[in-house]
């Protein structure tokens, strides 16, 4: 298969799907003349012109709300979140309009909007400028929230997304655009609420989603040099969330660990957690761990936010306990 | 386009703006069609009759949840629906039941969606506050103040996008003007005017409160339509009052747009008669006498007298007419009544347009 | 002791710690001369002046924020959200600034900022005015979230709020406004982070907050008349979470029944039943139960309004589950 | 204040407003004490010499997240900050580095805060983004656009609610008026202005470009002074590349709203030479020639005029003014590099002000 990165699966979904839809169109903060904070959507404005990739004012309530009006009128408005951090300010018109305007109004309407962009951590942007938002939204009935963390899912995820009748909150990570990876020729999509196992092992089930995956797959290799196998999965999708893979991986492993990037309190680990113990109560040898970011706003300083951070030894160290009941985490 | 230019660039279009106003609402009675107006007053006292029934069914107990009446701006909505065209669309907040009903929603159907049955314009989903009827281009019914306006902006982006020369109608208060989610699409409606690509015509109806909070105490300028400058739209101010007034204004504002795909603000001047809201029982915030004085103003009275004017109306014509609408509204409270709740599977349904 | 309402309980915390601290300011939307959406602040704006009871526009982000620029400067600002719904809108300010500013500037000022109102389902308000959004900012490190299920505890919480360092999300039920209850004479405060026995039991332990600890002391009762005791935990705050208070109780009870108002999916009661597993997973009998609302913004119509909301019935469901474990909701 | 009132009521007041722009900055070089003058012109080439060790330390790795220096706008926080008293406050946005400098924050603890250092004026948790130094009534340094601005109106009105004279000053830039936060805490300025309760000083430092989108395509209108005119909020257009003008113009209106206890805004003209941050390099949305164009209004050059023609600069002067500069940016730099990490027991601090 040939390889492709994240960044290039993204944008050659994008390019694809406004090919063969006119109905699709771009918007956003700098994504046109200044060719993308990312170079995801670089050159499209040349290649689609203004109307279809459409520069935006700072107004994220703004813009993605009149996404959602555009979406209404069944076009099929991709936005892009320069980084999610900023979505916090359309908050409401995603949670209270995208979300409920099918079902309030009883089915008159299908609201087909994809938000996109980049989630969780950089490299030392602090505090407002480092969160991981996805539970926010994987709370919310009425939204799709996807996390892709490789380039093949990306580019199916957001076909996906970009060809269904619901708003999409689709979680990029900016640490994983260079990534590359092997991606399908041909018009593939990957569904939303299908986990895929990323890894097979016996021993022990790691979930794990968006950059926390590769961090997981190295935790993973790590613990098969002393032959311990985690079974690694790719949640691909919060909500839905696809409890059946996860059940049934953990039925023959009896173990889980589950990772996320962002603070541990309420965070998107809590209902995996929470989920594997009322689907495989019996059959677990030892408590569910978790692996969180701390639960403080991101420092600034280097050392302080690698401390922030989870990383593969906190993944090992909780496999180890899982499998030993070391450590005091359920004294 | 001067007008509009000195609109857009120059402020000082206070002044003409104002008097523009009265011109209007002089010269309106010899250039409108007063025949077709009979139809539209008959509209008005209908739904200022089936208000009553929804404030009977609140105090009834079958209507729940929050109930905001039009009582005292029939002249706006109606005035300005009279003059869309049947592929045009609109959005407005939650004091939305006239709006529907003007645009030719079934009265069962809208009481219905009040009394929370399967049988209701939104299949008992929303409720007073989001009446929706997509197939005659009503888009809406919106609870949160000010978060609608987006969604109008973009929908009338859309409008032209698909190469149609529809026009989308977007209705708000007073009090929405003061939230962003007012300010940043209006940004956006001037800028993307400019490329013709935002066929809006903006109707703050004007009611002098909101909730509790006049505008003197929530606006710091009290010139609503003057705010619309610092987005490069147009903008007037009118006697929201007076349907013939709406009407005209309406007609100019609505071609023009269509015409041009650029937005363009109305500020009505109207007056709401009832409580905010059903709670709203005290109303310490203004007192009888005010509300009197603007009874007077009651726009079906109004054009009653112009249509008493025009020979087009006589006691026993205006018998006949309150008659029919007692009769409709009947007839709405009945069909509620009798329609069934929504079913229990409804609970999860319209959640998705796709499972998964 | 005496009686007093919930209501009551919140406006005369609120008189007290105005006449005790002119720093005290309250700002909000139809506080003032329309006398309060829930009449929480009838007759504040003639008792104190406009200076100090502020009547504010449509404008949440604008005026929570402003309060937040208050708080810093040493006001001690008390925000009414005349519902939690509208706080989407200030979500930004409160997450980004309000959280945060104290961490990011190296601890330079204090933010004493409490916002207040009613959160969680009123009767057919429908979907955009029928949210339980405690768990949007209990994720949040840097805030406090408290919900007070009992007019003791409203007084006492609002007290310790109102006299803090830190911003305050203060989540009240506009179900409980009406509710009396003994209320403790002087100048009593109720700390964060303290869970309190509502109700003690042997067999099983439920865990609510807000209108749901009524709710499951009525299953209480109910469950009483069969001989079942069921320990009910009120848990106050959310943020901290008392983790030894349910621990505690668990490791005696060894079964656990969660309930929240809320969309079950990353709602609170899952970060609950995660902490109850990690920290009893060798004492737990029986997989804890979550108990909630139904997984869809809520109806319009009163039929469908109550199938989507958690009732006494389903708590005694739940709890015979954990005793018997019936049913297949953790097969 | 009829200047005042004509420009809240009357937004014809542009024309009024830019002439005044033009005779400030003419009026100005008599009027202005030269000599304090040459005190700024040091200031602000520390400023810019500052900023090129900043954008050296991100090169070589030491300095990390983004990086958004000042070079170019100096003039325009150097002349407020001129006439900001000492007991005064202040908020600006993320590029904030000449503003912590102006107000007297020690240059080797803004460069450690930089490096990320435990010495760093918000102990290594802020960056860049986020200075912070309350002990000289400097309040931040933020990063979501727009969002610090509803902060700096609260904090003004806690200034006169407690009693005393000072006032508050807020930078903000051109991209951030389009924003919901900009246009909320502003009508609430200009409501509680009316009372006397709001003494705000604003700045917008347009500086043309809001990351890579011009004033032009964001802004339906490009008098960005006159977006005032709809919160009443009384607004003047000036020349940022020129301290003098800057400098009077923030001592007559200080002055202004000290009395008052109402907001005003200045519109100040400027450009940024630099990329929007250092991520910024190839810039695609302005070419070299405009940059050339507006690097000969050089505001540092500028001032020296001005400073030549007074006899109070001559190239010994200047010289050694360099040389100084020089010196502090190095001795900066030394500081933050031999300045230790922040211990890791800092995670946790400043997280809350109290246990529980
Ligand atoms: C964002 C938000 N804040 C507060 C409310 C509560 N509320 C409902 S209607 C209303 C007043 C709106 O006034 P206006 O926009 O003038 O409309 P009117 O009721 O006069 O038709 C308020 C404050 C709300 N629904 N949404
Ligand atoms: C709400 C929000 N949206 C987007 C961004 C990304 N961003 C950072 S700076 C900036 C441009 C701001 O321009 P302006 O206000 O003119 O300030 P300047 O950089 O010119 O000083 C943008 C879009 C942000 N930080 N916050
Ligand atoms: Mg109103
Ligand atoms: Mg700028």
């Amino acid at each position: 298969m040939p390889e492709q990165t994240y960044r290039d699966a993204i944008r050659s979904a994008l390019i694809g799907e406004m090919d063969r839809d006119s109905s699709v169109v771009l918007m956003g903060e700098d994504i046109g003349l200044y060719q993308g904070t990312f170079r995801i959507t670089a050159d499209l404005l040349a290649k689609y012109g203004p109307t279809r990739v459409i520069d935006t004012p700072i107004s994220e309530e703004g813009f993605v709300g009149s996404a959602i009006g555009m979406a209404m009128l069944g076009l099929r408005p991709v936005v892009e979140m320069m980084t999610w951090n900023f979505s916090l300010l359309a908050f409401d018109q995603i949670v209270n309009n995208a979300a409920k305007i099918r079902y309030f109004s009883g089915g008159q309407v299908d609201v087909p909007l994809v938000v996109r962009g980049p989630n969780g951590a950089g490299v030392q942007l602090s505090a407002q400028h480092s969160q991981s938002i996805e539970v926010f939204y994987a709370h919310v009935p009425g939204l799709r929230v996807v996390a892709p963390a490789t380039p093949a899912d990306a580019k199916g995820l957001l076909r996906t997304a970009i060809r269904g009748k619901d708003p999409v909150i689709f979680l990029e990570h900016a640490a994983l655009y260079n990534i590359k990876g092997e991606v399908p020729d041909g018009d593939f999509t990957v569904p939303f609420g299908k986990a895929e196992i990323a890894r097979p092992g016996r021993d022990v089930t790691i979930v794990a989603f968006s950059r926390m995956l590769q961090v997981a797959l190295a935790a993973a290799a790590t613990l098969a040099e002393d032959g311990i196998e985690a079974e690694v999965i790719n949640l691909r999708s919060l909500r839905p969330l696809d409890r059946d893979a996860i059940i049934t991986s953990v039925s023959h492993t009896h173990r889980a660990v589950v990772v996320q990037e962002e603070w541990k309190p309420y965070g998107a680990a809590a209902e995996i957690s929470a989920t594997i113990m009322e689907g495989a109560f019996d059959l677990l040898d030892a408590p569910v761990e978790r692996v969180t970011g701390a639960d403080v706003p991101m420092p600034y300083a280097r050392n302080l936010e690698l401390l922030a951070l989870p990383h593969e030894e906190h993944i090992v160290a909780a496999v180890r306990r899982t499998l030993y009941r070391e450590g005091a985490s359920h004294a | 386009m001067a007008d509009r230019t000195s609109h857009n660039e120059n402020p000082g279009g206070l002044t003409p703006r104002s008097a523009g106003g009265q011109a209007v609402a002089t010269g309106v009675r010899e250039s409108v069609d007063l025949a077709s107006a009979l139809h539209w007053y008959r509209q008005m006292v209908v739904a200022r009759r089936f208000e009553e029934e929804t404030e009977r069914g609140f105090r009834r107990g079958k209507i729940g949840g929050y109930l905001h009446v039009y009582s005292g701006q029939e002249a706006v909505a109606a005035g300005m629906l009279a003059e869309l065209r049947p592929a045009d669309i609109f959005f407005t907040a939650y004091r939305d039941h006239a709006h529907a009903l003007f645009r030719g929603a079934p009265p069962g159907a809208v009481m219905a969606e009040l009394y929370g049955k399967a049988t209701g314009l939104a299949r008992g989903k929303g409720g007073s506050m989001h009446l929706f009827d997509v197939s005659r281009g009503f888009y809406g019914g919106y609870g949160i103040v000010g978060a609608h306006i987006p969604l109008a902006v973009g929908a009338a982006y859309a409008l032209r996008y698909k190469g149609t020369d529809k026009v989308c109608l977007l209705f708000l208060g007073d009090g929405a003007m003061n939230s962003g989610g007012f300010h940043e699409p209006m940004n956006l409606a001037g800028l993307w005017g400019k490329e013709g690509l935002c066929p809006l015509v903006i109707v703050v109806e004007n009611n002098e409160y909101a909730m509790g909070t006049s505008v003197t105490r929530s606006s710091a300028v009290t010139d609503l339509a003057s705010r619309f400058n610092q987005y490069a739209i147009p903008n007037e101010r009118i006697d929201g009052m007076d349907f013939l007034t709406v009407r005209q204004t309406a007609a100019r504002v609505a071609a023009d747009v269509r015409a041009t795909g650029r937005p363009y603000a109305i500020e009505a001047v109207t007056y709401r008669f009832a409580g905010h809201g059903a709670a709203d029982m005290f109303q310490p915030y203004r007192d009888k006498d005010e509300v009197e004085t603007h009874r007077r103003r009651d726009p079906i009275v109004t054009l009653e007298h112009h249509l008493r004017e025009a020979g087009l109306l006589d006691d026993a014509k205006i018998a006949a007419i309150q008659a029919e609408a007692e009769q409709i509204a009947t007839e709405a409270v009945q069909f509620a009544e009798e329609s069934p709740a929504p079913p229990p599977e409804d609970l999860y349904a319209h959640l998705y347009g796709e499972e998964t």
